[in-house]
């Protein structure tokens, strides 16, 4: 007939290995190659690079609305590194830079944010979902495929991503209780940027952290330094590997910080102060780790160019690609399209012949049509 | 041949393509050790072990969720959802994904799989437990949306929609389950999807139903007959998407008069596009406007109140006899 | 640059006051006069014979399928014991005991679970919500309710019910988020009956305590012994007083047991063991507090015949009511009926007229109908 | 008078019932604080504070699902969904409780509430972003659903949604968010939810439209005019349910002659049911069956191919026409 403290304690824990000077924690340091270590800055440099070049291209009308990740580098290579090509990737919206790392062609990504279908199709070879768009919805998609994985026996296990905001939908909390439940290979790597568009975390959450909600599921919950790419690898790395020797699933939160926009259409500077960002541009992940690599005297020269040169052809080939042919869209509605959807096939046919040529691309948005707000007027 | 009631029907159906293929499994609320709480998944689980019939947590989101993630794997799952009114728990999962993953990845992946819900009234179940929902499917291409009246079509249609390469939705008639037992061949069969089923042959009118609301029709047909002399076509509709338009616009060229009947309520619902389609069609041929005998619009009723709402036999010989009188 | 345990640890509390013989733990004992100890007994002892009057009922047909409570007396008495009529109640659908001790009266509940609509209407000046059948969706109603009662200044708590299945959906994770970050007047009591139909906790969620999800929205959790009527009374009293300070919601666990059917559709002999059950009825609520009773000399003489006295009279009231009138069917669906319903009814009525005088009841189930599964079959 | 977008439009109604009625109160994503992401909220947390017009966590069915506890204690809850898109999140609480508490607690609860979404193309976004789903919310008993087709209509039907004692989910065209200045009154305007509006007269076909087609519709008709000679008469729904059939059949009884236009796919979509619905008032006055101008039967498209898939201007002039030559 007690009052007790149930026991053991419920604890979670923090991890950090580069401080912002680029100062390492020998102890904690990850094993990893110089090799390792200069893919990791190039795939980070790339997804910076590529980064701004994608907003450029919005704010020229050449794609439409582009979430950029400015300032998560580091959470999303230091996680993705630890992937096998075997391994799946399931991204939200918000992981170029990983989705880039993992394979997908640059153009593609063109492709996708620029409104066309053949944006979204993965290789065949290659074991990356789409980006998802409904926040958090592709959480349950990555415990069935790890649930897949464990029913043929196979050898993979599968990373999740998804950020702050998405901890508050249903569907996280689900699919957490289930990859517990099922103890299956899985990964949830949070992206703690801090914001859900204009919503800071602490009217996100009432909970101090992000990583104590894998208590809820009776899983571990790590939090980790997410603009210090050793720290991310290291726990990517530890939570990866139980998974692979059937140890279940695990919870990382990344604490990091979204340096630019929302999207394209958003203005940040509504909603938070430029001290806040001037901040954390002090723990920029990329400086940090530069400086890192620098006193190992691991920078290649000429990495920009390379890197900027790489982006470049990619959107040579995004534009030289012929324009969007409308009769596809019946294509891929359903395995054979039934008896209905080929008439409303034909009409089209007929109009489009009748019609003179589309050029297919979609031409500049008309006068009249609105702005996703903010997309002419943004700054960052 | 074998007499099965729909119940049996349905558990054969999935016992088979289980065996057919591994890559089939079951996965819901209480399908396991209890083999649903209708039955139909009986001793599945006991055959093939909990880890192809699995007991999932109370959650309908994650059970589609997931089973889209296992689509997208290769694997064939085929969820139940408890009753079809706790579907929309996972309607996003269902709209948002299993429909639009093929469209989404231009044919790199696709979903397989297969939502089995228990729809309709006549069990005197509670709030949620008794209305009828296929409109919502219907409307979302991509999806496919099956409704057996039977246990032969539903032992046929299940089959066809577990091999079937895109996302089905199957509705099955609470009111059928035990209704009446029905030969069943004893090879395992898989009826056409997206094909309408003439019932009863006829050139008065055309009745259109599926699911429970077929045996309605049936008996409504049989009276009409006896009564006043007239050959009602009744077409027992099976899919309700991609629907039969072909069927009903060749039924109704020959009759020049249709009633279409439902359980959903009125405005808005299926019976709107089967009417539309078939004017669409058979404009010239028409006699009559088309009648639509189907549940009222109000939000529900509770079993006491039942009856009087959902399409009885006099409700539909009545408007048979004014759409022949028109 | 560390790994270490964030602090402070986190922490979830059990209690339990009387033990199964009915020996108290005096240092932990609620206040409560001899009156309220009664009156708690009282309103157990009606929910127990109440539920077995309704599973009768459902037996021959008299009203439909019924959720019985039996063994939850403790949890849902001892917590709705602590609110005021001015609070607020939500339950799900398995809460009879505690709606007829809030006022609901015994006839309605009969209306209700015989499938009228009469039955599902509160009183005018009562504050609880109607049964809720979809699980968990009535978490977020709580909520909202709370954060009206803080909107408009008032001065009530509401309390909202539900069960351990219902932990694992959706809408469970979002209220309790919402209530977290809006710091609202809500007490969410979950009655741990360690069953959802045939699925077990273990199955259900990989946490070791319902109470410990708490955590995950940074609000405190307790575990309590539900069949203790004494130790649920005085955590919800904590709760309850902490809402209306101010304070903030609390989510409680009590540890249960259904000891009948899930509901009178279903046959627990398929997935659960007799032992466990026999178990369980060891730690019988009812037994364990009229022991304790009677050796406080508290026990009336003739109560279980009041008790059941009044549940007769309530059958009685409920046989005697007029037929349901298909026709009101009409009348809530909006405040004012639109054309086409209207003509809906008037057509409805030109049968009703036109055909012979329904009876309005519902006839006994037709021969081909499907009877729930296990209806006629199941013992408990 | 003033000229105003429907951007400011919609402000200013909100604003306008908000000084009204305390119990109004604003809740969603990104509401508050920043505005809305269109902008439609855009100032009212800075007037009226942030208890008021609530920044809520990232959580549709929790949005939706608070909102109607706000609404059975008396509070009038509007409700942003960001864009129509992701209201499937939230489909079960619309569904299960938004439109049945009334009837569940015969008349002790009502839900005086409004949902406000955005919905269908025009802005260059990405997936989910540039739907049209009218039609599930169309369908169920209970709820209202409004979609007007510009300043003014905006203004006069959000101020009645927020004033109905009913739900009503109340769609906003992107389309139209900035796409003309109106002038709108200067007092405050309710305007009569369940009910049509001519937006052009005449007699030779009936063009039924909503929301952004309606710009379409009455370009199309102009150009009718000018090169076929044809004077089209354009109905504005503004109400999609309870469907306005008067105004509907009173029209084609004039005009013999129907089309139907909608951003929504075509099957099971809401012009199944205006179809249907002229059939049953106004069959004898029909003289060509009812053609439907819509989106295609495809999951969604991609703005690249958007054009497309809506319907233009050329499309719904040829319709008409093959219409008018039946
Ligand atoms: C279900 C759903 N609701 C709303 C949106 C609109 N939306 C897009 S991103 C976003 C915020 C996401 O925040 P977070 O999860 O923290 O990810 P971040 O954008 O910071 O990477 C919102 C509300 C959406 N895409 N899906
Ligand atoms: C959303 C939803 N899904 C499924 C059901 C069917 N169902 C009714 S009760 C129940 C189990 C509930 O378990 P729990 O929450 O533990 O409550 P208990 O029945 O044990 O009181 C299920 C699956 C439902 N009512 N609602
Ligand atoms: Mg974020
Ligand atoms: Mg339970």
């Amino acid at each position: 007939m007690p009052r007790i403290t149930l026991e053991p304690r419920f604890q979670v824990e923090y991890l950090s290995v580069l401080d912002s000077d680029g100062n390492l924690d020998t102890a904690l340091e990850p094993k990893l190659s110089e090799n390792d270590l200069k893919a990791l800055y190039r795939a980070m440099l790339l997804g910076r690079r590529l980064d701004e070049r994608m907003v450029r291209l919005q704010r020229q009308g050449r794609v439409g609305t582009f979430a950029p990740i400015k300032g998560q580098e580091a959470s999303q290579i230091g996680s993705a590194f630890t992937l096998r090509p075997s391994d799946w990737m399931v991204p939200s919206f918000r992981e170029t830079a990983a989705m880039v790392w993992r394979g997908w062609p640059i153009d593609k990504l063109l492709h996708f944010f620029a409104g066309r279908l053949e944006g979204g199709q993965p290789a065949p070879d290659q074991h990356d979902l789409p980006i998802t768009i409904p926040v958090a919805t592709q959480l349950p998609h990555a415990v069935g495929l790890a649930y897949a994985v464990q029913y043929r026996g196979d050898d993979a296990v599968v990373m999740a991503y998804f950020g702050d905001g998405a901890t508050s939908e249903g569907d996280f909390h689900e699919a957490m209780n289930f990859a517990g439940v099922w103890h299956v290979p899985v990964v949830f790597v949070c992206q703690n940027n801090q914001w859900a568009i204009s919503v800071p975390l602490k009217k996100q959450t009432h909970s101090r952290t992000i990583a104590q909600k894998a208590l809820a599921y009776g899983l571990p919950g790590l939090q980790v330094d997410g603009n210090d790419v050793l720290a991310v690898y290291a726990a990517a790395r530890e939570a990866v590997d139980r998974a692979r020797a059937g140890d279940g699933p695990t919870l990382i939160e990344c604490v990091t910080y979204r340096l630019g926009v929302h999207t394209t259409a958003d203005d940040p500077t509504k909603y938070r102060a430029e001290e806040e960002v001037r901040m954390w541009e002090q723990k920029d992940p990329l400086t940090r780790f530069r400086i890192h690599l620098e006193k190992r005297d691991l920078l290649e020269t000429g990495l920009e160019q390379r890197v900027d040169d790489e982006i470049a052809q990619a959107v040579r080939r995004f534009e030289a690609a012929p324009p969007a042919d409308p009769l596809t869209m019946f294509e891929h509605a359903y395995a054979t399209p039934p008896p209905g959807l080929l008439a409303q096939r034909d009409e089209m046919a007929a109009r489009e012949h009748a019609a003179p040529a589309l050029d297919g691309q979609q031409p500049p948005a008309p006068v009249d049509a609105t702005p996703m707000r903010g997309q002419r007027r943004t700054r960052r | 041949m074998a007499k099965l009631n729909m119940v049996k029907a349905l558990n054969l159906a999935l016992l088979e393509e289980m065996e057919r293929d591994n890559d089939v499994l079951v996965l819901g609320e209480d399908v396991g050790v209890d083999g649903g709480v209708f039955r139909v998944t009986d001793d599945l689980q006991r055959k093939f072990g909990s880890q192809r019939v699995i007991d999932s947590p109370l959650a309908e989101a994650a059970i589609i969720g997931t089973a889209v993630g296992m689509a997208l794997y290769g694997l064939k799952p085929v969820c139940e959802i408890q009753f079809s009114g706790f579907a929309f728990q996972c309607f996003h999962q269902i709209e948002n994904h299993c429909a639009r993953y093929r469209m989404r990845s231009q044919g790199r992946f696709h979903i397989p799989m297969v939502i089995r819900m228990p729809y309709g009234g006549g069990v005197r179940a509670l709030e949620h437990h008794s209305e009828s929902e296929e409109q919502f499917y219907a409307h979302i291409p991509g999806l496919k949306m099956v409704i057996p009246s039977g246990p032969r079509t539903a032992r046929g249609l299940l089959a066809a929609a577990i091999r079937d390469p895109d996302p089905v939705i199957f509705f099955e008639a609470k009111a059928l389950y035990h209704a009446a037992k029905e030969d069943v061949p004893d090879e395992s069969e898989a009826l056409p999807i997206g094909r309408a089923q003439i019932a009863r042959e006829g050139d008065a009118l055309t009745l259109v139903a599926y699911g429970a609301m077929l045996r309605v029709a049936l008996e409504a047909a049989d009276i009409l007959r006896i009564e006043d002399g007239a050959r009602v076509e009744v077409i027992d509709l099976l899919t309700i998407s991609p629907l039969d338009r072909d069927a009903l616009v060749t039924s109704v060229k020959k009759t020049g008069r249709a009633v279409v009947v439902h359980e959903a309520p009125r405005s808005f619902g299926p019976g709107a596009e089967i009417a539309a389609s078939i004017m669409d069609g058979a404009f010239l041929s028409l006699e009559a406007p088309i009648r639509r005998v189907t549940a009222h619009d109000v939000p529900f009723v509770g079993f006491a109140r039942e009856k009087a709402n959902v399409p009885d036999v006099p409700r539909v010989v009545a408007a048979v006899r004014e759409t022949l009188a028109f």
